[in-house]
């Protein structure tokens, strides 16, 4: 029983860190644009396919951080287009359902697009250290889990040096936090929304590649990355980094316990049964912020 | 005679208190200005007189009634109407139907009982009901923007939409109407109209409560006036009263360096 | 007064000629179509009550179609009333957990409100793969016992099992949904809800109970879609959780915002105009052998919101009387 | 320095700069009075950028602004400290000293930030708190110490004495003072509190229902009736 749990508790964290990683760029969107985007699961997909033909070309490590690379390129490359082409022209007219829903167009598009280059088949990505698992006591793991764990979190740590180091990552802070205010420092806004779609888009890109390798690759795994997303990112409070991250993790421990002790079937449903009643009772999220009046 | 009295009403946000422990009767048939320097609390306290929140303390009767905590719809089905800041009209009606919607009874029939019986009326659209129209256009023409009948609210010049939120919240038939800075953003002609229009819904014998900035239209039009600073009222009384008081100039010019 | 007849003689021929459809068309894939847009319009136009009208962002809406089919279908199979009575109890059921689904909704607004009605719709889909012993799970309820028939003499009874039939069984119920959405829409209740929908705050100020408003008009959305799908599950005979998945309801929304969000007629447009527009790119994928009929909805759904907000109705507003359709 | 020739800016439909024509010299210290309203706000973001006017023109030095995004308005040395503080409330203090120098490139911003601690000893005490968790006075010391950190060549202050204690507001007035005399920046302040305001301006212009109503010497305007007039409506 103590080891089940303490097992189920690392697969949780470990599934709860590659959800943060999605969440983040999400909810880093939502806090910059205001932008509710319903296709960032895909971005993840087109990452996870952009490392499914790196590794075809590049084998073993090489192949695995060249995917990387390429997934983070490439998706970030795929957000600027889309915020340029489908999200910009919104802006200024903004409406909840306008977003919501061009983001839904979005998503229908890339996924049956998928399908068509792709193809339906799932395609597996390479594990690097030959399945080898490692067992540490109180539970045992798989390397490549381990080092999926590790890499999200290298990928967040990163992500926070950028955001809280650099006068760029504070810029997108900002920016979030106040935008007339970041406008009369000089902040080119334009700019910082185009950044932040790239840099979004490419964390994104870069768990899908995590996400693949620790399930499978098919056209639509955005799907359900994207509604986890959600969930992490309605629990941390929409646009809050942090709580994106605590989200990420939470749900994930909530998802692998739930499963092992309440069941199994309804493992992708308790994430959704924890917003709900948290959203009954706090409209804005755990760590919300409130929005202005 | 009193229609509506706050008691040592205050409201905190956080750390900050907006309001701090108002009292004030507003006398049936007046026209009772609010003004303050900016930041003052006016809003909020009108917001708070208008159920948008809460008070922290204190309570508010209106006709003897405990109205404290009611909601703004409540308050308005009792007769407390207003007008907006930054105006609220509904964009995508029509400017008539901007002001028949305000007209329904929702006094006596909630959303069911309407829904309910939409199903089994027959006169045809709401919006066609002849009897509501007249009754409209009357409003319309009484605000003067009666030949704008049919345009989209969002489409109307911007002194026409405050004076479609007068119309608007005069179609429910309040007893005291609270006017939000009516006359922000016009020029002085159209505020010589607005003047004109407040005017003569006091005469109808609708209390008015204004939070106005512009010195001449509340001088001309209000009986009394309250000077809200920091929250706090300081000054009450008759316009040429309240402006000869050293410390209204004081909240308003600012004291000296050593204040 | 001319214009009213003219318009009046327009309808009834147009009624007309879909009471004569059938009669002149028999090929049955075609009917079947028309019952698959009609219930579509069902569907589409109950949506639009809540989110065209009311502004109440509701992405779980395939939910209530599900309940309905579910509920339905149960009660008939397992309880064994007429299927005639099932189609109500489908919209009851469905109204209910539409008030439950409104609970939420009262303190909630954009992406908070989406993805808590995805949730819903989510859980509910969970609950009607993995109930097995009551839905048989991901193999859905089949066997679903059609309409019954309609005895008129001894010797003579009207059955339901050709699409011919329930053509006119749908009908009939699309006549009488969208006269009731037309009656709600430019009633009182009607233009409260759009009130609600341009400015919270200021409807409250005239005296609307936005939460009553909204608690009301997620229930009776949530009743019509419960009808459709109680029609669906007895026309089809067969209802699987796919009924209530994100994919349902993604393809109830794309076609009201083609026709055209918040006006009358704009979900009836969009969903026949897609039904058939699937059905003729599916002669095009069968050509060129590739799946490319989801890619161009997703397209539409972009190009409509970015270049054609109003959607197809939009393009001809000009032939609108202003008040008609609420925008 | 500054010219605006005759601009007309409104907010969506209201209308809220109906033709106003204003100088600020350089090395000035100049007011802009007016009662709630009358458009002086608007006049400030329309200088900054935010906002554009239909007609009319802003020029300063040898540019036109009219025409200019925000950001390269700021490059300019157009530095506006809005009303209402507008801190980044999820930043430390110091992050939003350093987005005050965002634009900057030289060498002289740890100077500068020197220099604001100095001037604001309990920013200093509090750089690495969140904005958000400081009191109004010290977010407003905050908003003028981040404006200071973007070089300012001219320095718009919009109503920095509201909802303060009178204490503080001496506290931020002195300081407001000292800059101008001894940095020599060009100031265009935004005040209510008009005897403190015209107190040490060179020159003033009151603001009424979008026009400018008056302008004078600052001095001549503190007795001046119709400044009375502006604000109170006799």
């Amino acid at each position: 029983m103590e080891s089940l749990f303490v097992q189920q508790v690392v697969n949780g964290i470990i599934i709860g860190s590659i959800y943060s990683l999605i969440a983040i760029g999400l909810t880093m969107i939502f806090g910059v644009m205001k932008i509710c985007n319903f296709a960032h699961g895909d971005y993840s997909m087109v990452g996870a396919y952009a490392a499914v033909f790196v590794m075809a070309w590049l084998p073993g490590w090489f192949g695995w951080i060249g995917s990387i690379v390429a997934a983070a390129a490439a998706v970030g490359i795929l957000g600027v287009i889309t915020e340029r082409l489908v999200f910009r022209p919104l802006l200024t007219r903004r409406t909840d359902i306008d977003i919501i829903m061009v983001s839904i167009g979005l998503f229908i598009v890339l996924e049956n697009l998928s399908q068509l280059v792709f193809g339906a088949t799932p395609r597996m990505l390479q594990d690097p250290f030959g399945s080898a698992t490692v067992n540490l006591g109180l539970f045992s793991t798989s390397i490549l889990r381990l080092f999926c764990l590790a890499f999200s979190c290298i990928a967040m740590g990163f992500l926070h040096l950028f955001l809280n180091r650099t006068q760029t990552g504070i810029a997108i802070r900002a920016t979030s936090q106040n935008r007339n205010a970041a406008l009369l420092m000089g902040i080119d806004i334009s700019h910082v929304y185009t950044l932040t779609f790239a840099l979004g888009a490419g964390i994104a890109g870069i768990a899908g590649v995590l996400y693949g390798t620790l399930f499978a690759v098919f056209p639509t795994m955005g799907a359900l990355p994207t509604l986890k997303a959600f969930v992490v990112t309605i629990l941390g409070g929409m646009g809050n980094l942090r709580g994106a991250v605590f989200g990420g993790f939470i749900l994930g421990v909530a998802e692998t316990l739930g499963g092992s002790y309440i069941s199994m079937q309804y493992k992708n449903s308790i994430g959704f049964v924890i917003i709900i009643l948290v959203l009954l009772i706090r409209p804005n999220g755990l760590f919300g912020r409130r929005e202005g009046t | 005679m009193d229609i509506l009295r706050t008691d040592k009403l205050s409201k905190w946000f956080g750390g900050l208190c907006a309001v701090k422990e108002v009292s004030f009767s507003l006398v049936k048939g007046e026209i009772m200005g609010l003004i303050g320097p900016n930041g003052a609390g006016k809003t909020t306290l009108i917001n708070l007189i208008s159920g948008v929140f809460p008070p922290t303390n204190g309570n508010i009767l209106y006709q003897g009634k405990n109205i404290t905590r009611l909601k703004t719809h409540s308050l308005n089905k009792m007769g407390i109407a207003r007008t907006f800041q930054i105006v609220r009209i509904f964009k995508t009606l029509t400017v008539i139907e901007n002001v028949l919607t305000a007209m329904v009874n929702r006094k006596t029939y909630g959303p069911w009982s309407l829904a309910w019986g939409s199903l089994f009326k027959r006169s045809g659209a709401f919006t066609d009901n002849k009897d509501a129209c007249v009754k409209a256009e009357e409003l319309l023409d009484f605000v003067g923007i009666g030949e704008y009948r049919d345009e989209l609210a969002e489409n109307m010049p911007y002194a026409f939409s405050k004076r479609l939120e007068i119309a608007r919240a005069l179609a429910t038939r309040p007893e005291v109407l609270l006017l939000d800075e009516p006359s922000s953003g016009l020029n002085p002609k159209e505020q010589n109209d607005q003047v004109e229009i407040i005017k003569k819904i006091n005469q109808q014998g609708t209390t008015i409560m204004i939070i106005e900035h512009v010195m001449k239209v509340i001088m001309e039009i209000s009986h009394r006036l309250i000077v809200l600073h920091y929250g706090e009222k300081i000054a009450e009384g008759e316009p040429e009263k309240v402006y000869s008081d050293p410390k209204v100039i004081e909240a308003y010019l600012g004291g000296d360096a050593d204040a | 007064m001319s214009q009213d007849k003219y318009n009046k003689l327009w309808k009834a021929l147009g009624i007309a000629v879909l009471f004569a459809i059938p009669l002149v068309i028999s090929d049955r894939y075609f009917l079947h179509l028309m019952v698959m847009a009609g219930i579509f319009v069902m569907l589409t136009s109950s949506w639009n009550l809540l989110t065209g009208y009311a502004g109440q962002i509701n992405l779980g809406h395939a939910a209530f179609y599900g309940i309905g089919a579910y509920t339905s279908a149960l009660l008939v199979m397992k309880v064994g009333i007429s299927p005639w009575i099932g189609l109500f109890m489908g919209g009851f059921v469905s109204a209910f957990f539409g008030l439950l689904l409104g609970i939420p909704s009262i303190r909630l607004s954009g992406p908070y409100l989406a993805i808590t009605t995805i949730g819903f719709a989510e859980i509910l889909r969970l609950v009607a793969m993995n109930w097995v012993e009551l839905t048989r799970g991901s193999l859905g309820l089949y066997g679903i016992p059609p309409l019954t028939a309609i005895k008129l003499s001894p010797g003579f009874s009207i059955e339901f099992t050709s699409e011919r039939n329930f053509y006119y069984v749908l009908l009939i119920a699309i006549f009488l949904t969208l006269f009731c959405f037309k009656r709600l829409v430019q009633s009182e209740f009607g233009i409260t809800l759009k009130s609600m929908r341009d400015d919270e705050p200021g409807a409250e100020s005239i005296g609307v109970d936005t939460t009553r408003y909204k608690l009301a008009v997620f229930t009776i959305s949530a009743f019509f879609a419960g009808f459709a799908g109680a029609l669906f599950a007895h026309y089809q005979r067969l209802v699987s959780p796919d009924t209530l998945s994100l994919g349902e309801t993604f393809t109830i929304l794309t076609m009201t915002m083609l026709g055209g969000l918040g006006t009358l007629a704009g979900p009836v447009v969009g969903a026949i105009l897609l039904t058939f527009l699937s059905e003729g790119l599916r002669f095009v994928e069968d050509m060129v052998k590739l799946n490319v009929r989801m890619v161009i909805y997703g397209f539409l759904l972009i190009i409509t919101i970015l270049f054609m907000r109003e959607g197809v109705v939009g393009l001809f507003s000009h032939y609108r009387r202003s008040g008609d359709t609420g925008q | 320095m500054l010219s605006i020739e005759n601009i007309k800016v409104s907010y969506g439909k209201a209308m809220a700069i109906d033709g106003v024509s204003l100088k600020v010299e350089e090395g000035e210290l100049v007011t802009l009075l007016g009662s709630n309203g009358a458009g002086k706000s608007t006049l400030l973001k329309t200088i900054s950028g935010i906002l554009k006017p239909h007609t009319g023109t802003i020029r300063f030095d040898d540019q036109d602004l009219h025409t200019m995004p925000p950001h390269q308005i700021v490059r300019l040395g157009i530095i506006q400290v809005p009303e209402g503080r507008e801190v980044f409330p999820e930043l430390s203090v110091l992050e939003n000293l350093k987005m005050g120098a965002f634009t900057r490139k030289d060498s002289g911003v740890g100077k500068d930030l020197d220099f604001v601690f100095e001037l604001f000893p309990r920013l200093k005490e509090r750089r690495r708190q969140w904005a958000g968790t400081l009191s109004g006075g010290e977010a407003q010391m905050l908003a003028i110490a981040r404006g200071i950190l973007s070089a300012p060549k001219l320095f718009m202050l919009d109503e920095p004495s509201l909802g303060l204690a009178p204490v503080i507001r001496n506290d931020i007035f002195k300081v407001i003072r000292q800059i101008h005399q001894e940095r020599g920046i060009t100031i265009l302040l935004v005040e209510q509190n008009a005897k403190l305001a015209l107190g040490m301006s060179s020159r003033g212009y009151i603001l009424e229902n979008g026009k400018v109503g008056l302008e004078g010497k600052g001095a001549d305007l503190i007795n001046n009736e119709y400044v009375k007039k502006a604000y109170l409506g006799y």
